[in-house]
Parts: C-alpha cells; structure tokens; sequence
C-alpha cells in the first residue's frame, strides 16, 4: 500500500481524535490567546511597544501552541502504545511522518483566523487586505517549519518521561531562524516594506521549510524504531 | 602506539599554539582601525574554524552511525560534539571581549554572533539529550538524528555574513590580508586543530569506556535440555 | 520461518534474554511458558522488531526484522500486553483504522461482523477509552483478523478473557493452526495452551532451558520453583 | 460490613451498573463473577469511593465511601487492573513510600523480606518502569500486606501470574480469609476462585442476576452465553 | 496519621521522581532560559524595548514553567494511576495538594538563581542589591501564587479525558491577576520606585497567596475525588 494513501488515514485519524477532544484544540487556541493578552499586560500599556512587538508575540504565540499541540499528539499515541500499533500494521514510518506534519501544520492554521484578529486589535494595528494575505503566507511558512522539526523531535521525547520540557529544549533552538524570518517578515507585512528586504526573509522561511521537511522525513524512521 | 601519536598531535598543537601566539602578539603588526585588541583574532578565527570543522566531523560521523550502528561512531561523534562546543564557548567569549572592545557592546543580535549562539545551544543540546537517554542504542540513533538536524545551522553560521549585512566581518581571503598577519593565523589553526584532535580523542576514549562499563557480559549459558516430541 | 541464532537482550546491566536459539518452521505452534520475568515479553518484542537485539540475530522468512521492519510485519501479527487503542476512538472506528491501514477495503457492515464476533456488536459506537479490561482485549484480538499474518505473536492472550472469550481464542488458534499459519504463544495458562501447540519452549532467567511437548511443559516449569 | 443498596452507574448513556442490592457480612468472601463488561470493576471501583454512584448508596462499615474516604479506606485494601506504581521508583523504593504513607514505621529489611516473599527480591533496586507484567502484578498485591485491611477489594488480582504466583496468591487469600478478613474476588479464573470464596455472586449486563455456591457459579456463567 | 507527614513523605516521592528524571528540572531550567532568548529574539535587536519587558519576560517565563511542570508532575501520576494508589492507601487528599503544591512552588524558586541573571544580562538591565533582593521576593510570592492554583488545575485536567473543557478556561482567568501584581512589582524593582507603589502590589500578591493556598486546598479534595 503507499504510504500516501496511510499518510492520509493517520491524518485523518488525529483529526477525529481532536475533534473528540475538542477540548484540547480549544485549550490550545486559548492558551494562544492568553498569551496574547499576556504579552500585553507584560510590557504595559504602552501601545507603540506593543504594536513595534506584535509580530514578535504573535509568533511566539504560534510557537507555543505548536509545541503544545505535538506534545499533545504523541502522548496520545504513547497512552496505550498507539504508534507501536501502528508499526505492526505495518504504517510505513514515512506515512506517520507526513501524516503527523501536515495534521500539526493545518492545526496552526486552523488557530490563525482567531489569534491573527485579536492580536491586531489587542496591538491596536491597522491592516489593508495585502498585507493581511502576506501576513497569512507567512503564517502558513513558519507553522510548516515549525511543523516538521516538532514532529520529529515529539516523536522522539514522546518516549522519554519529561517529555513536556526535553521537547522545547531541543525545538527551540532550531526554529529561531522560522522564527527570526517570520518575525522580520511579518513586521514588514505590518509597517510597510520600502527597502524590499521581506522577499529575502520569506526564501529563508521556504528553504527552512524543504530542508527540514524533506531532512526530517528521512530521519523519522530511525527515531522511531529505537525501542 | 594510537595513544602516543594522538599524544603527540596534542603537543605539536601545544608547541605551535606558543609559537603563532608570540607571532602574533609580538610579530605582526597591529591592525590599521582596531589596533592592538585586534590581536585576538589569532585565536578568534581558528576557534572558529576547527569548531566548524568539528561539527562537519560530527555530522559525518552521524551519518555513520545511523548507518551501522557500530559504537565507535558514537563514541567519536560525542568527542568531536564536545570539543566543538567547548571551542564554541571560547569562540563566544573571545568574540564578546573583541565586541566590547571595538563595538562598545557585549553583544548584538547580528546573524553571525546569533547562529554562532544557536549553534552553541543546539550541539549543548544535544549533550544535554544524551545525558537523559539510559539505552546506549537509543542514545546513539537520536544523538546521531539531533547532530544531523543540528549541522544545518552550520552552513549558515559560515554564509550568513554573505547572505545577510551584517556587523560582524564577511571572509578574507589571504590576498587581501597582510601575510604577516596570515602567518600567525594559519600556524594557529594547526595548532588548535591538533589539539582539538587531542581532546576529542580523549573524550570519545572515555565515552567508550563508559559505554564498556555498562555492557556487562551475559550470564553463562545453562544447558539446554531437549525432550523428543512423540 | 523464524530463525534466532544467539539472541541476548540487555537493559541496563540486566539480561532479559540471552543465548538464545531457535527455530521455528513454517506452520509450527510454538508454546513458550516460563516464570514471571522470564523473557517471554522481550522475546516477542525482539522477533517483532520492536526491540533492537544486544546480541544475536533474528530472521523472520530470512529477513531482519529491524533492517526489513516494514515488510516483516506485513508478515507477523502481534497481540501484545499493551492493546495499541486510541482511547477517543470508537470501536468500530478503530478496526476502521487498522483495516484501512492494512489496505482491505473492508465495508462497515463487515467490520460490524467481525465485532459481533468477538462479541463488541453492542459497544460498537461506544468510545474504547470506556471499555473493561476484556473489552478491550477482544478488541485487540482482532488485529489477527484484519490482517493476513504468516506469523502471530501472541503475548498472554487468555489474561482478563470471560470464558467465552477464551473459548472462542482457543478456536481461533485451532483455526489459524489448521490454515498453517506459525504461531508463538507466550502464556501461564499452560493446560489451555498445550493442547494447542505443537512443542513447548521454556524460559527461565532469559535463556532457554528446555524443549519438548507441550503437555510437560508445565511440569517442567513447576518444578523450577 | 458492606452494604450496597439500589446501586446503579452510569457512564454517558450506558448504564455500566444498574439496581444491585448486596450484603456482605463481616468475614465472608464473596466471588465476583460475571462476562467481560458485566460490571464487576465497576462495583468494586464504587465500594472503594473511586466512583460516585448514580443512583443509590453504598455503606462500607456503615460509612459512605465518597463522604467518609479516608476513613472508608483505612479499611480497605485494593488490587486493580492497574498497578498504582511510578515507573522511577525502584521496587524498594515503592513498597518504602506506601509503607510511610500508611504509618508503618517498617525497616527496609522488613520491606525487602515483602519483596522476597513474592520473589523480588532480586529486583528490588530495579525500576519498576522496566518490570514485566507479572512482576507488577506481584509487586501490587503487597498493598494488601502494607495496609491492615478488614476488606480487600481484589479485581483479577491472577492475571499475568505464573503459576507459582497463583499459588501464593491463593495462601494469601486462604489466609486473610482464617484471619477474618471480609473479601471481594472479581476473577475469571472460577475453578481457582471458587474454592476460596464463601459464595459467589453473579453480574450480567451490570445487574445482579444471580447468587448462590462459589461452585456453581462457572456453570451459571457458562449458561449465559 | 497527621496529613502533614503524610504531605511531607508526598513531597519526597516527588523530589525523588524529580531527581531521578534529573532531566525534567534541567530542562524545565534550559525551558526558561531558551524562552528568555526566544523573547529577546521575539522582540528584535532593540534593547530599549527589552529592557522595558524584561519583567514581563521573566514572569511569563516563570508562568510557562510551573505549568510544565505541574503538567508533567500530574502525568507521572496518572501514568499507571499512581494518584489513585495514593487515595487508596489512604493519603488525605490536603496532604497531596499542600505536598504537590510545595515542591511546585520550590522547583520555581530553585529557577530563579539560573533566569534572573540570564534574563539581566539579556536585557541589560543593571541592579543593586536592594532590587535583587525584592526581585527574588516578588519571585517566590509569585512562583507560590501560580503554584495553588496551578496544583488544583493540573489535578482536574490530569484525568481531562473525561472532564470538562471548562477547566482551562476557568485557570487562565485566575492567574493573570498575580501576573500583573508580579510584572508591575519587577518592573518597579528593575527601574525604581519613586512613587512607593511597591508595597500596593506586594500586598496584593501576598493576599492572592494566602487566599489561593487556603481556597484551593479547601476545593482539591473535591477536584480529586470526581470519578
Ligand atoms: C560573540 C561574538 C562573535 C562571534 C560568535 C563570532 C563568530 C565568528 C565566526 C564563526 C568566524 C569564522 C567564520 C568564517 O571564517 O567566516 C569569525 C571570523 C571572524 N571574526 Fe568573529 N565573531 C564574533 C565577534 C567578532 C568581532 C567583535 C570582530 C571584530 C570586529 C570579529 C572579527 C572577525 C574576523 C576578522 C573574522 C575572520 C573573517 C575572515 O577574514 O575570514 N568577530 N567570527
Ligand atoms: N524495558 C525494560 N527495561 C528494563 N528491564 C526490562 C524491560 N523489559 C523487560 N525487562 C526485564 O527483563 C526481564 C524479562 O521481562 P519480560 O517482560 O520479557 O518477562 P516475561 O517473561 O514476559 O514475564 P511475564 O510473564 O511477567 O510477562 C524482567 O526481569 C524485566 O525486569
Ligand atoms: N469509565 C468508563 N467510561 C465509560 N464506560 C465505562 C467506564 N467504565 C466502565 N464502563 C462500561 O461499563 C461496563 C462495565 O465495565 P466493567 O469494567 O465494570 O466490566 P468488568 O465486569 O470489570 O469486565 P472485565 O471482566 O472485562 O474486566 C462496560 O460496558 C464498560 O464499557
Ligand atoms: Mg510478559
Ligand atoms: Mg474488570
């Protein structure tokens, strides 16, 4: 059987299990939100250094979230030893990677049409349609690089015992440049791009995002066949 | 008879560490804008250069080691993540005393000074990594992942300065330099290289041994007895 | 079928198994009794290509179950402590999933009759997150029907079965056994088990200790007390 | 010294337990019999307080068990489906902490002599996370020995045992039983079961449908296929 | 048996759980510190702005560590119903609150030698004693803060499955005043306080802790008991 076609059943599958615990989806979308907020009761109320952070905390938002929410998804597979089932099927190890990327990358988009609008009128930002459709592409790029180091990284601590925190430790460092390109990027998006200079950080984004898809997607199955 | 080769790169290093050093420090002349502080390129930029080198090593020996899972691998991917962070640190702080001194910061969020932390945090990291995982084959098939992953940030940490402006100096070349100062320079490099290659050795000798004292020898084999089957 | 040739599995500075041989041919019922702790679990796990051998080799119709994992296990089915369930998921979602994994398009109305088999026709669209414990070993048992397997592992599967339950087990063997399908079978339940089997392996602190019928087998690992 | 009356359970739309009245003198054991899903874990779960009931009340020595927990279960010991261990602890370290947590002062030699009584002493400084299945099963039916109950809840506590730990099991059971402990045995083994019980009761589909001789009650539940 | 023992014998376990999985207090500590970094990365090269959060930063990094930790402290428990056991022995259930939320509230305190300087040295923010002093005061009662309620939580969302969504929702709302208290106190530490507002918002943590550490010990036993 190709692996695409399994691909799509893990796929469907975790997106069965969230719907059962909604739950958590919407724990997710309100821990995105209450950071959010929190950022803005952490630097005050001073609302220029809110708008000059708003990118800086909408995709720290976004990070988070994602980490949550991968965390979440291998536990899930550990609890009755889920993934091991998998493998006996057998699912090809390459069909659970993708399944489990794609499904955490749509899992960020599905948070952006809330947290996008709250942050923008939290951080009192005004937006026309352009750069709110460059603001979305860049979304979609860094939850896609965040999607794929994260899969595999979560699949890898979902076996250690403190996975919660081993995850972040490693994940973090990693996506600082998804990070530091869509930070940049949206600030752009946000105030305006006269110098021209989004385009060189949105090919950094892409490149981080075939690399790792496609480096990961190698890797995954040797992180998870280690028993 | 390894050893002692070994041994012996760690004290040429050593030697040649003592020699570009009073070439530098006493010989070249200073730098035109910079002055004396310059001088600590001559450590700077070898620090660099074998820590890059050491990471490259380790991504290979990663490779090697997802491939056959012989321990050796492990063992030298470890030394060879070791010294690279620890040259990395150096790199680091020589680097925030050259800033302080000709910048007038300790640090700037520039994309070379910042892949270069990245770095330092993603191959600690994975130090940190090994130290949680109790299985000795786990250990090495995910170390050996994580190295993978990780030695993409190494390329960037060399091309940055091109790709991006920056503060931080983009690549000479030694036509542009003064050979008084390539000199120093490049007799340093062998020198920290050889005694990178010293303490990693050491380091993945002792990463085996670890790794011998854990592997206990089975227990004697008990006899088998075998009934005929009707 | 299966080949083991010195296997040895080591945690930490435990063996669970070691110096172990053993063959087993193409359609053969393989009992596999021993103590508490003995090895039976690990075994199984290594011959499934879930754990990585410390020493030793494994071949499964010749191949290796950790180099070949995929095409192996298209092989083998396991029914194993662990009952590999997704908590959330209804019953009959679940063999949904396994089945659409295994690629038979099976329709609904088949997977209904195979968990009125196993007598889950009523908790079909019940969550498996709620289900008792024999609940939720009959429905891992069905991983043995959805796929096509050359070789089952099975791993105590009488533990927390009613007697119906182990009745019907016991005819599913007997049927797997008569279609010539290899079986290994790790179980305390050694009276139900014997008759089942061809020969018996028995463990005790990780090696193999002895091989015969398997009507004495549970003498023999009584009188290991 | 329990009492149940009217007492039902409902999880979502399925009643797991529905209208059982039952009486259990002080003393007496009673066998807990009953197919896969029939209730019986449930019952015990709402004897032990880990339930609250839907409908009707439970009485343990004449206290309510959510009301009164503490107290309830000072005299109550319980051995489930799960083990109740954390996998980082050693064994020792495990029985040390229920030890200190129920008061009794025990020395680390009176502790490993527990271990050694149910045969690990040999894993004592092993973390628990790396045991087989038997093995935490053995290590979970201490509870019943740390603890000085005057009844103990045992659901399937045979399951995963060799066929040396059946036996203890069953001293164990002999024992409480000449000592006066009231006991509740939910079990599928019968034939091992029934020997050690005073009488037997029996579920179906969550109700009480049946009491009478521990010895009949594998035939009552044969007949209810 | 008196519950005080009984929590303190709680407490033990888990340190000994801690230390045995030394990985998870590591990495709860490398958790803060990269989250610091992420913050400065966040935030962009402009170190005015920095410094103007450098508070907010290191509470909210406080905040995403106790409920790492909290969360992975309750998953230890349900594992293989470890809690449970614990009922059944029995342990009052005041002693596994005030033992949980004890070792949460030391595991904060013990970050805070690790984050503070980081987090100065980041945001090149200079201190005297003084303001070191009240910094680490602010520190505990805020680490003892998220940590009442933070224990209450962790324990209904532990066995979540089964419960319902309304949990997080009521947690966030609970926290964010000590969040306040706690950022607007540091902040007036790192910069001065010339107006004497400190002790407004120490009382107001101090209060916020007392109330917390009674309320919630009052409501676990019935948070716990729901089966
Ligand atoms: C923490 C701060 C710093 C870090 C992490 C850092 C990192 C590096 C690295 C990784 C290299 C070697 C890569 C290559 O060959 O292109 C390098 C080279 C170099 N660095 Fe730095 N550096 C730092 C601060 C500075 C400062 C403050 C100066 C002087 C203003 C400086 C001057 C140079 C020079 C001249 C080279 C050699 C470039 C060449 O000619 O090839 N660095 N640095
Ligand atoms: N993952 C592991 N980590 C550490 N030790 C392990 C692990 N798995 C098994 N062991 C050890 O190996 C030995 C054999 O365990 P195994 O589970 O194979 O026994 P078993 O024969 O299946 O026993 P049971 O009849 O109780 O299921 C035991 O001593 C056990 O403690
Ligand atoms: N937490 C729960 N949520 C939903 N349903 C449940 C829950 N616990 C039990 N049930 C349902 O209640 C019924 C009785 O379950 P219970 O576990 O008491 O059975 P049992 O007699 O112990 O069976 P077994 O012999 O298999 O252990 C089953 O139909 C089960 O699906
Ligand atoms: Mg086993
Ligand atoms: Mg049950």
């Amino acid at each position: 059987m190709s692996w695409v076609r399994q691909a799509v059943i893990v796929l469907k599958k975790d997106a069965l299990l969230e719907w059962r615990g909604r739950s958590r989806f919407v724990s997710v979308l309100l821990f995105g939100v209450v950071t959010l907020l929190l950022f803005s009761f952490a630097v005050g109320p001073d609302s220029s250094a809110l708008r000059a952070g708003a990118a800086g905390f909408l995709v720290l938002a976004l990070l988070l979230s994602s980490t949550l929410g991968l965390a979440e998804s291998f536990r899930l597979e550990q609890e009755d030893r889920g993934l091991e089932g998998l493998l006996l099927v057998p699912v090809e190890p390459l069909a659970i990677f993708y399944g489990k990327a794609l499904g955490s990358t749509l899992l960020l988009l599905v948070l952006a049409p809330v947290l996008v609008p709250i942050a923008l009128v939290l951080y009192a930002v005004e937006l026309d349609w352009l750069s709110l459709g460059q603001l979305l592409g860049i979304w979609l790029l860094a939850a896609a690089g965040l999607s794929a180091p994260g899969t595999l990284y979560a699949a890898m601590t979902s076996r250690l015992r403190s996975q919660d925190v081993v995850l972040p430790v490693l994940l973090f460092p990693l996506v600082v440049p998804v990070l530091l390109g869509s930070v940049k990027a949206m600030a752009l998006a946000l105030a305006g791009d006269p110098m021209e200079q989004m385009r060189s950080w949105l090919l950094l984004l892409a490149g981080f995002d075939v690399i790792y898809w496609s480096l990961c997607g190698v890797l995954f199955p040797f992180a998870i066949e280690e028993g | 008879m390894k050893r002692s080769i070994v041994g012996g790169i760690g004290l040429v290093g050593v030697a040649l560490l003592l020699v570009g050093s009073y070439i530098g420090l006493f010989v070249a002349p200073p730098e035109r804008h910079m002055g004396e502080v310059q001088r600590i390129m001559y450590v700077h930029v070898p620090c660099a250069w074998v820590a890059l080198l050491a990471f490259t090593a380790a991504f290979v020996l990663a490779i090697g080691s997802l491939w056959s899972d012989r321990e050796g691998w492990d063992a030298w991917m470890t030394g060879a993540i070791e010294t690279g962070v620890v040259l990395n640190a150096l790199l680091l702080v020589q680097g925030m005393i050259w800033a302080r001194a000709t910048w007038g910061v300790w640090w700037d969020w520039d994309v070379r000074l910042t892949t270069s932390l990245i770095m330092a945090l993603l191959f600690a990291g994975i130090l940190a990594l090994r130290s949680f995982i109790p299985e000795a084959e786990r250990r090495q098939t995910w170390s050996a992942i994580a190295t993978i992953v990780a030695y993409v940030d190494v390329p960037l940490v060399y091309f940055c300065v091109r790709w991006w402006r920056s503060l931080h100096q983009v690549q000479s070349t030694p036509d542009t330099m003064d050979p008084a100062m390539v000199l120093p320079l490049r007799i340093n490099s062998f020198a920290i290289l050889g005694i990178a290659i010293w303490f990693a050795w050491q380091r993945a000798r002792l990463e085996f041994e670890r790794r011998r004292a854990e592997a206990v020898d089975p227990p004697a084999a008990l006899p088998v007895e075998e009934v005929e089957i009707a | 079928l299966v080949s083991v040739r010195g296997l040895g599995r080591r945690f930490g500075r435990h063996w669970a198994l070691a110096h172990v041989d053993l063959d087993i041919e193409a359609g053969a019922v393989v009992l596999l009794a021993g103590p508490n702790g003995s090895g039976k679990t690990t075994l199984l796990r290594l011959l499934a290509g879930l754990y990585r051998p410390t020493t030793g080799t494994v071949r499964v119709a010749g191949e290796d179950p950790r180099r070949d994992a995929v095409s192996c296990r298209e092989r083998l089915a396991m029914v194993s402590h662990h009952a590999f369930l997704y908590e959330r998921l209804t019953a009959l979602e679940t063999v949904r999933l396994w089945a659409g994994l295994s690629d038979r398009d099976a329709t609904d109305e088949a997977l209904a009759e195979l968990l009125d088999e196993v007598g889950l026709a009523g908790s079909r669209d019940q969550l498996v997150g709620g289900f008792s414990a024999g609940m939720r070993k009959r429905l891992t048992l069905l991983r043995t029907r959805l796929e096509q397997p050359a070789l089952v592992l099975w791993d105590e599967p009488f533990s927390s079965l009613d007697a119906a339950g182990r009745d019907l087990l016991r005819t599913w063997i007997a049927e797997f056994r008569r279609r010539g399908v290899t079986m290994l079978l790790a179980t305390h339940d050694l009276d139900v088990a014997a008759e089942l089997c061809d020969r018996a392996v028995v463990l005790r602190s990780g090696q193999k200790v002895w091989t015969g019928p398997p009507l004495d087998a549970g003498r023999r690992v009584e009188a290991m007390r």
